[in-house]
């Protein structure tokens, strides 16, 4: 038992991150706080695909003449780390799409609050 | 070549119109609208082409850069993907050639960036729908969640908060798929469909790949908007300009429900499925809660849109429940729904942005018998579509709730059916308020001004498709058996 | 009538598409009403005759008719002019003639609003009810039934007052749970058997069920085709749809509708559970007490109503229990007599109303209170009500008396007396609460002198009510008159029996 | 917000830095194809050397460098230069983005080499670009700048 836990202690780290990323988004009702807490929620899941991939005594996938190709647990697997460059350049557009949301809102109604600006909303509703 | 490069031509038309929408229309803004059009019908002819191609040949693999899988990345054209990218371009085009006037009555200067979107969107579900890899699933999910982000939130002045809720949520839903993946490379090794598919059962239960599933099924379930995760969906579509909703509506939850289809009962397998959560199980009874619901909410709803959006949660609510239920009338039942909803939500988002263009608004308690002297063809079709959601025959929304109760019946689910039998009552209650409002005359005390409410009926542009999408839930109805036999019963899952 | 040049198994579905094809001539010719009721009535016609050419198949017991296109893989929408359908749309189609005339009289009589719309649901109604009778398999008696429930109800909100919308509310209230309870059953039914095809004597005859699944599955049939058939405590919504115009209430609830409801019944004793499961697990029994309670309840209930047209409703709600007992009764007679029922019912309830309809358009009056004296006035509406009023209360010689006849002695040869002493009871019943009327009108002074003035309705709402009347009579002296009631009615009640 | 201030050091370093960047990003790029770097990466650079003096000359100056219009075409562009050369093997009579039947070479190795690095031109274009706009759309509307 000791040992699944100190052996996965990288997983750990990631599910503790995913937690605080996840009660940024849920719990803080600035929605720039909740955009600090999507990125930190979706980084905990680009380390935790790197840290799968991590091999003890291995090197970066970069073929080096010194080591040869023939045994790959030499190599870092290098697949999960090009799928979280994706990973990062959705990432990065979400933040984008997302930052520009937040100065629209912020330009009409002054407000970054969450549940002031949901009271805002259906104050609109009714009196259409 | 063309043939032989098919499926892939679907996403990559639509892609390649996105791209050029922006270049082209840098200098003529008018060549945005006959671009995206293009596309689109392009896309439609190439996956009636494809479904013809699946239904001759067999199952279609396609290798992009002639990778073998699973080193490659594959698009798998079986029935089931084909029939439901057809759905999704059919429907997205009858759409599109709507949304001219109304983006133009709307959006008058964010034609272009909206077309573009329009085109992202599209290649993103296309994707969705067409790959045959985990990770591409996931890259073409965010590209078309993002691409909704915008365009619900080019609509008023609210519809920026209504697109960030969506946006948290979709994103969080987004990283759950992400972080299943995560463990189903981590424990097979692979990111290929078929590759996992096979190598799966061989694993007996691991945890790891347990909880791949758990998670993969929630975040695709947040994108789904299956009960208790749909709270963005209601201010989503409410918010967003007429022909956004009428887009998103009918085929954005959709893609969501494919991927699960895709994952639980071709990826995993029910066998698997069963033997580990109770993730069937579940979401029927999400599935059943989500009908009651929505129906109930959209009858306390005064907006026409908003009321079409919790009709949209229940309707999802069927299609998890035939999921759910996991068994061949259960599955005809869900895909038939598929799609059915996406003609029934978007002829009727169609009708709410006919009235929104002619009335100025879709507010219930305004409508009036004056609105079916203006518009008698957009209301007439608002009444089938009615009819359908009803479940009334011989519309499709008869039989594919029939498929439904047989699933429950066969399954022994009688509160199920119960509860799929009571929701066609709720929907008769919320749509016959409307049709009570527009076919009769207002009570005594209000002048009966018959003579001067004069013919004003929508342009041809955005009646034809909203008429077309209403005969074709009549005519699909009766032909729906061609349909079960030919395409649907083939995607059952075989073992079932 | 140039169709036998066709093949005879186009002619059911031809029966069924003339009056939907005359849907979009009477909606482009709205602006000229004669046009427009040229059309109605040609397409009655044509109807009426389309069903009569198939009598003398049905007579010899042939069932013609034609599949098209599959509805849901294994089931066809399928339409089969079987005797009992048969007998059923030549009621439907031919007083549909009638009611067109009288509905000229009465809706040019009162000036209404939106003919045009009125007169096309009224013939998709009547495309519907023939569907209901020719229907094959339960699938497609469902998707008829849906589209009579649907096109019923512009008829049922015609007036668009707040009564009629309020009316048309509980209408499809009523009308469309039914539905989704007729779509359960035919669901389970699918589920059973692998088949939904009506056959004389049942579709469960080689699929054992638990007694406790039947009495189910039972209920589930019963609450879909029992709320049109009006069983009590389902029926609720008849009443209240009164506030449509009067040649509706007379058509639909007089022909179309509840009796849709009591041939569905038919249809589900008969041809769906069969004779022989019905007695095994003891449905008919369940059948009787409930058809026996509404006979009761509802002639009492008639008793205390004024508006003469909510008496008519509770009396139609009697009199198509009378068609349920008899389906409940499951013995040759019985049978007979509940189909007899249907079809003498029809004629004399239809006569009645349209008298209703007659003296609402002439004397805007809907009280039977205020009715003293109006025998003088309208001599030959009151002497029609008259005649049917007695054949209601199942006295010779008209039709009615002819239908109880048979009931009783269907009661009898089923061994128990109890249906017998609720039929006479209610024959009391019905007299007790019609023949008021027919003595106010004769035999009372007119309250002051506003009657003076008025003559006789007008001859297109006189002339039909006549005819019915004299029909009723002419059946009642010889039941096998003109349409062979009597020897269809025997020879479907053999065959469910026969077939059990 | 506070009003924008010239300051000499800020400019000149950032000024100084600024080519470096596009230098050993253009070096990121070309490299990708056969060792760690590539089109986003570099992509990336060029555009953190661009919103560089952004930030440190102020907007007008910056829009004489790269201007906020030009955010979208070129975007599209590399987009374009992406699908272009896949729908160049298409049209080769290969699969999408299969190189190999470009023969940009005599071996199928370097033509498959050289296919990446036009893919990688595209996508190295196409972020510039974009994330240059994305700077430029958030700054959009604040006068402050």
């Amino acid at each position: 038992m000791f040992d699944f836990i100190v052996g996965h202690y990288a997983y750990w780290f990631v599910f503790i991150l995913m937690a605080i990323g996840l009660y940024g988004m849920i719990i803080k009702c600035n929605l720039v706080k909740k955009l600090i807490g999507m990125s930190i929620f979706q980084v905990s899941i680009i380390l935790f695909y790197v840290a799968g991939a991590n091999k003890w005594g291995a090197t970066v996938p970069v073929a080096d003449p010194a080591l040869g190709t023939a045994d790959p647990a030499k190599y870092i697997n290098p697949l999960p780390h090009t799928l979280m460059l994706t990973a990062i350049v959705v990432g990065v557009a979400t933040m984008g799409v997302a930052l520009a949301l937040v100065i629209t809102i912020y330009k009409r109604y002054k407000s970054l609050d969450e549940t002031r600006l949901l009271e805002q909303m259906r104050k609109e509703d009714d009196t259409e | 070549m063309i043939l032989s490069n098919s499926p892939a031509l679907v996403p990559l038309s639509l892609l390649l119109a996105a791209i050029v929408i922006p270049m082209a229309a840098f200098r003529r803004r008018w060549l945005a609208y006959p671009l995206a059009l293009c596309a689109s019908a392009f896309a439609t002819g190439i996956s009636v082409v494809n479904i013809i191609r699946v239904l001759t040949e067999g199952t279609i693999h396609y290798h992009f850069g002639g990778w073998i899988p699973p080193i490659g990345i594959e698009y798998v054209l079986d029935p089931l993907s084909s029939f439901v990218t057809l759905v999704v371009n059919a429907v997205s085009l009858m759409v599109l050639v709507h949304a001219r006037r109304s983006v133009a009555a709307e959006l008058p200067d964010k034609s272009m960036p909206f077309y573009a979107v329009v085109m992202l969107m599209l290649t993103g579900f296309n994707g969705i729908i067409l790959t045959g890899d985990f990770f591409n699933l996931y890259v073409f999910l965010e590209i078309s969640s993002l691409a909704l982000y915008g365009m619900i939130a080019v609509g008023g002045r609210k519809s920026p908060i209504a697109a960030f809720r969506y946006l948290i949520m979709g994103t969080v839903g987004g990283s759950f798929y992400l972080l299943g993946v995560g463990f189903i490379y981590m424990t097979t090794g692979s990111l290929n469909m078929a590759d996992v598919a096979r190598i799966a059962p061989s694993l007996h239960q691991q945890p790891a790949l347990v909880a791949a599933l758990g998670l993969m099924i929630t975040g695709l379930g947040i994108k789904m908007a299956i009960f208790p995760l749909h709270g963005w969906l209601p201010d989503a579509y409410t918010y967003a300009p007429s022909a956004s909703s009428a887009l998103i509506a009918p085929v954005g939850a959709k893609v969501g429900v494919y991927a699960i289809i895709r994952v639980i009962f071709y990826v995993f397998g029910v066998e698997f499925v069963r033997n580990s959560l109770p993730i069937t199980e579940i979401l029927a009874w999400l599935g059943a809660i989500a009908i009651i619901y929505g129906s109930i909410q959209a009858i306390a709803q005064k907006e026409m849109k908003r009321m079409l959006a919790y009709s949209s949660v229940a309707q999802i609510g069927y299609i998890g429940l035939g999921i759910g239920l996991a068994n061949p009338y259960g599955i005809i039942g869900a895909v038939l729904h598929v799609m059915n909803h996406a003609l029934m939500k978007a002829c009727l988002f169609l009708v709410a942005g006919n009235y929104r263009l002619k009335l100025g608004h879709s507010t219930i308690p305004r409508l009036d018998h004056r609105v079916r002297r203006r518009m008698p063809w957009t209301t007439a079709a608002f009444t089938i579509g009615a009819l359908s959601m009803v479940g009334v025959p011989p519309t499709v929304g008869f039989f594919s709730k029939w498929y439904l109760a047989l699933g429950t019946i066969q399954n022994g689910r009688w509160l199920f059916l119960t509860a799929l039998l009571v929701s066609s009552l709720l929907n008769a209650v919320y749509f016959f308020r409307i049709l009570e409002k527009v076919y009769m005359k207002p009570l005594e005390g209000e002048a009966a001004d018959d003579g001067s409410v004069s013919l004003d009926e929508a342009p041809a542009s955005m009646l034809v498709p909203t008429l077309v999408l209403g005969i074709a839930l009549l005519l699909l109805g009766l032909l729906n058996a061609v349909i079960v036999t030919g395409i649907i019963s083939r995607i059952v899952p075989p073992g079932m | 009538m140039g169709i036998d040049t066709m093949t005879i198994s186009f002619v059911p579905l031809l029966a069924v598409l003339v009056s939907l094809l005359a849907v979009p001539l009477i909606l482009f010719s709205s602006r000229r009403p004669n046009l427009r009721e040229f059309w109605t009535f040609g397409a009655g016609i044509i109807k009426f005759g389309l069903v009569l050419s198939l009598l003398p198949g049905a007579l010899a017991g042939k069932s013609v008719g034609i599949e098209l296109l599959e509805l849901a893989p294994g089931i066809r929408l399928a339409l089969k002019a079987d005797p009992f359908g048969v007998f059923f749309a030549m009621i439907a189609s031919g007083l549909w003639i009638f009611t067109s005339f009288y509905s000229i009289g009465y809706m040019r009589g009162l000036g209404e609003h939106k003919q045009a719309r009125y007169f096309s649901a009224f013939a998709v109604c009547l495309s519907a009810t023939i569907g209901i009778a020719f229907s094959a398999n339960l699938l497609t008696f469902i998707l008829f039934y849906e589209i009579l429930t649907i096109a019923t109800y512009p008829l049922v909100i015609h007036k668009e007052t707040p009564k009629a919308i309020r009316a048309g509310r509980k209408y499809l209230a009523y009308t469309l749970t039914a539905g989704l309870f007729l779509i359960a059953a035919a669901a389970v039914t699918w589920q059973i058997t692998g088949s939904l095809d009506f056959a004389a004597g049942g579709i469960f005859k080689s699929h054992p069920m638990a007694p406790s699944t039947a009495r189910i599955l039972f209920f589930l049939f019963l609450g879909g085709v029992g709320v049109k058939a009006s069983i009590m405590p389902l029926h609720s919504w008849l009443p209240t749809a009164m506030a449509a115009p009067t040649p509706v209430s007379a058509l639909l609830h007089a022909v179309a509708v509840v009796k849709s409801g009591v041939f569905g019944v038919i249809r589900v004793v008969g041809f769906v559970f069969g004779p022989a499961l019905m007695k095994e697990f003891g449905l008919g029994r369940i059948l009787m007490v409930f058809a026996g309670f509404t006979i009761i309840t509802a002639s009492l209930l008639a008793l205390k109503q004024d508006n003469l047209k909510r008496r008519l409703a509770y009396s139609t709600v009697g009199h198509l229990s009378y068609i349920v007992l008899g389906a409940g009764m499951l013995t040759s007679a019985a049978l007979t007599g509940a189909m007899l029922h249907i079809a003498f019912h029809a004629t004399m309830k239809i006569t009645m109303f349209f008298v209703a309809g007659a003296i609402y358009v002439n004397l805007h009056k809907e009280n039977i209170s205020q009715l003293n004296g109006i025998g003088r006035v309208m001599p030959w509406s009151m002497g029609a009500f008259t005649v049917a009023a007695i054949g209601l209360s199942g006295l010779p010689p008209i039709n009615g008396f002819i239908s109880k006849w048979y009931l009783g002695m269907g009661s009898v040869q089923a061994d128990t007396l109890i249906p017998l002493f609720i039929l006479v009871a209610s024959g009391l019943l019905n007299a007790a609460y019609f023949f008021p009327i027919v003595h106010r009108a004769f035999f009372r002074r007119p309250d002051g002198d506003e009657l003076a003035g008025h003559g006789e309705a007008s001859p297109f709402m006189v002339v039909p009510l006549c005819l019915t009347a004299t029909l009723s009579l002419a059946v009642g002296i010889y039941p096998d008159l003109f349409f062979r009631f009597f020897r269809l009615a025997s020879n479907v009640a053999g065959a469910i029996l026969g077939g059990a | 917000m506070r009003t924008y201030r010239p300051n000499p050091i800020v400019s000149l370093v950032s000024r100084l830095v600024s080519p470096f960047i596009v230098m050993f990003a253009l070096y990121v790029i070309f490299h990708g194809h056969y060792s760690p770097g590539g089109g986003f990466q570099g992509g990336t650079l060029i555009a953190a050397a661009l919103i560089l003096i952004r930030l440190s000359e102020g907007n007008e100056a910056a829009q004489l460098q790269f201007p906020r219009s030009w955010g979208t075409p070129l975007g599209s562009l590399g987009v374009l230069i992406y699908f272009g050369t896949g729908l160049a093997t298409v049209l080769m009579g290969g699969r999408f983005l299969d190189y190999s039947v470009l023969h940009l070479s005599h071996h199928v190795s370097m033509s498959r080499s050289y296919g990446i690095l036009m893919v990688e031109i595209g996508v190295g274009l196409a972020v510039t670009a974009i994330l240059v706009s994305i700077f430029d759309n958030l700054l959009e509307g604040n006068p402050d700048v």
